[in-house]
């Protein structure tokens, strides 16, 4: 069943990588690299099980984290064109 | 029978990944398809059983890689300056140096021949005799940190060093920087 | 066949089948909203039975802490990382395809 | 498909500040609920990495990515409070002394650079203690050197 899962898992990946390959919009690619990056969270998950190391769970742990910061990070470049920017909206709406 | 369709799959995903990143002309999607290039290397990585350098692979082409080329790209420009023209004698070479490699892998063991030279000198010892030695159970932390010490030494000061020049061209001298910037919007808009 | 391995095998069965539904919706629907509509579904319900599917296997352990931590943390950050790129994506002037408009200017 | 197409060229002008990213209240929450869970996970990493995957280096970098998802969701200067670049350049040099420090220290004791068995009493203390400094110091350095990148990277 592990197996049938697995299988699964990659005809999903192969799917969302064409999306990525083809995305006429940077926000399709964008898109299709977030839930391939889901997708492999689940993939390391699964094949931890499969194998019966249960150690890869700390790597499908650290991608369920740290994926987040990609997708953000290509957002705010692309509405700004630079990494860094102000803060003068931080006027304590959500602070105070 | 299952691990190789599964290697094959994903090394399949993984040549397919890497033509597009060498087709593709705006060198921002280009940084998104390398991030999904390392998720599917760290889940090669996986199936190779290496699970630290699997986890490397997921902390940094996950993150920080990412980060760092998307702020290069701020620097610098979106698009990739010129296309590429076809050089048959540079494909030549390319084909010929792959052949090479190719041929070169018939001399490698299987994975996980008993049999193979890296078995055979000093990393048996490793595995058996790092956990008495170090009273660590993983033999990648101890290898690396005890018996390889001064290599990794060796890679914190270059990473060190890194900082350092990354500190001296860019901390300093933003205004210089700067005229570099406008010099180059004035060149595109002109 | 044990009970446990029954509900873990149907689990992990449905997730892979939604998991195959919510990508090709990726791939086939006409604009990017409703391809976000699509991998949300993956995102969500695909990751959610999946990761309920290998609880069972896991037993009570560290492995199913592990688990249900990357499970909080997936359901965490997909809706948010699908609500900043429906943001971002509108603001960027990408224009939802709606049935009032004519169809065939292709 | 023409309803698909992005208005390419279309500049971004201060109007677009008030839609900006900063201002999205839903990711400006999830990233402050997710932040200390990534960073702990880095400390999780650092101290586990003898027995589990992981090690010094990528509890650095998983550690740099938690503080630079603050610095891209609540801004830049926002990020250089945190993180003042003075403290970065600390860190980042004194974990490689941390390093050299362990290295000299076995030396002192008696043995060759980096001997960690003559760090304790007990050999096999000794290399734990030893190979858990350097991790450390490596940790400390990767980090800093990470963030510092970033921070000198995007600043507009």
């Amino acid at each position: 069943m592990l197996t049938a899962a697995l299988v699964a898992i990659m005809v999903s990946m192969l799917i969302a990588l064409w999306r990525a390959l083809a995305g006429p919009s940077v926000y399709d690619r964008l898109l299709a690299v977030n839930t391939f990056g889901t997708i492999t969270v689940l993939f390391i998950a699964v094949y931890g099980f499969f194998t019966e190391r249960p150690d890869f769970l700390d790597i499908a742990l650290v991608y369920a984290l740290i994926n987040f910061t990609g997708t953000i990070a290509v957002l705010k470049f692309f509405e700004y064109g630079d990494m860094g920017y102000g803060r003068e909206t931080e006027t304590g709406e959500v602070e105070s | 029978m299952d691990d190789a369709i599964i290697n094959l799959g994903l090394l399949t995903m993984l040549a397919i990944t890497a033509l597009a990143v060498i087709r593709v002309q705006d060198l921002f999607a280009v940084a998104m398809l390398m991030g999904i290039f390392s998720l599917i290397c760290a889940g090669f990585f996986v199936t190779l059983d290496a699970v630290d350098v699997a986890f490397t692979e997921a902390a940094v082409g996950a993150g920080i890689s990412t980060l760092l080329v998307l702020s290069t790209l701020a620097i610098t420009k979106r698009e990739q300056s010129s296309r590429p023209r076809f050089r048959p004698v540079a494909l030549l070479t390319v084909v010929l140096t792959g052949l090479l490699l190719v041929y070169a892998t018939w001399d490698i063991h299987p994975y996980g021949d008993m049999s193979s030279p890296v078995h055979q000198h000093i990393g048996k010892r490793y595995l058996q005799e790092s956990s008495e030695h170090t009273g660590i159970p993983n033999v990648v932390t101890s290898v690396l940190a005890s018996y390889r010490g001064y290599d990794t030494m060796g890679e914190l000061t270059v990473i060190f060093t890194a900082g350092v020049g990354v500190i001296l061209l860019l901390g300093r001298s933003r205004k210089a920087a700067v005229n570099v910037d406008d010099e180059d919007d004035s060149r595109g808009t002109s | 066949m044990s009970i446990v391995s029954f509900i873990s095998g149907g689990l992990l069965l449905t997730g892979g089948i939604v998991l195959i539904i919510g990508s090709i919706g990726l791939v086939r629907f006409p604009d990017f909203f409703t391809r976000l509509h699509a991998a949300s579904v993956v995102d969500t319900l695909g990751v959610m039975l999946m990761i309920a599917g290998l609880i069972p296997l896991a037993g009570f352990s560290l492995a199913t802490l592990k688990l249900f931590l990357i499970l909080v943390f997936v359901l965490l950050t997909s809706p948010t990382a699908g609500h900043a790129l429906a943001k971002a994506a509108l603001h960027g002037h990408l224009k939802p395809e709606l049935d009032t408009q004519e169809k065939g200017q292709a | 498909m023409w309803m698909m197409k992005t208005i390419a060229g279309e500049h971004h002008n201060a109007g677009r500040a008030e839609l900006a990213m900063e201002s999205n209240l839903v990711l400006r929450i999830t990233a402050k609920m997710l932040m200390p869970f990534i960073l702990l996970f880095g400390l999780y990493v650092q101290f586990h990495g003898d027995f589990g995957p992981g090690g010094g280096f990528q509890a650095g970098v998983i550690f740099a990515t938690g503080i630079i998802l603050y610095g891209l969701v609540f801004g830049l200067d926002n990020l250089r409070e945190l993180v003042p670049s003075g403290l970065v350049r600390i860190v980042s040099a004194s974990g490689l002394l941390l390093y050299i420090g362990v290295g000299v220290v076995s030396m002192l004791k008696g043995g060759s650079l980096l001997d960690y068995n003559l760090l304790s009493h007990d050999p096999v203390h000794g290399q734990h203690l030893g190979i858990f400094l350097v991790e450390l110091g490596v940790g400390m350095t990767v980090a800093a050197v990470m963030t510092n990148m970033f921070i000198l990277f995007a600043r507009p």
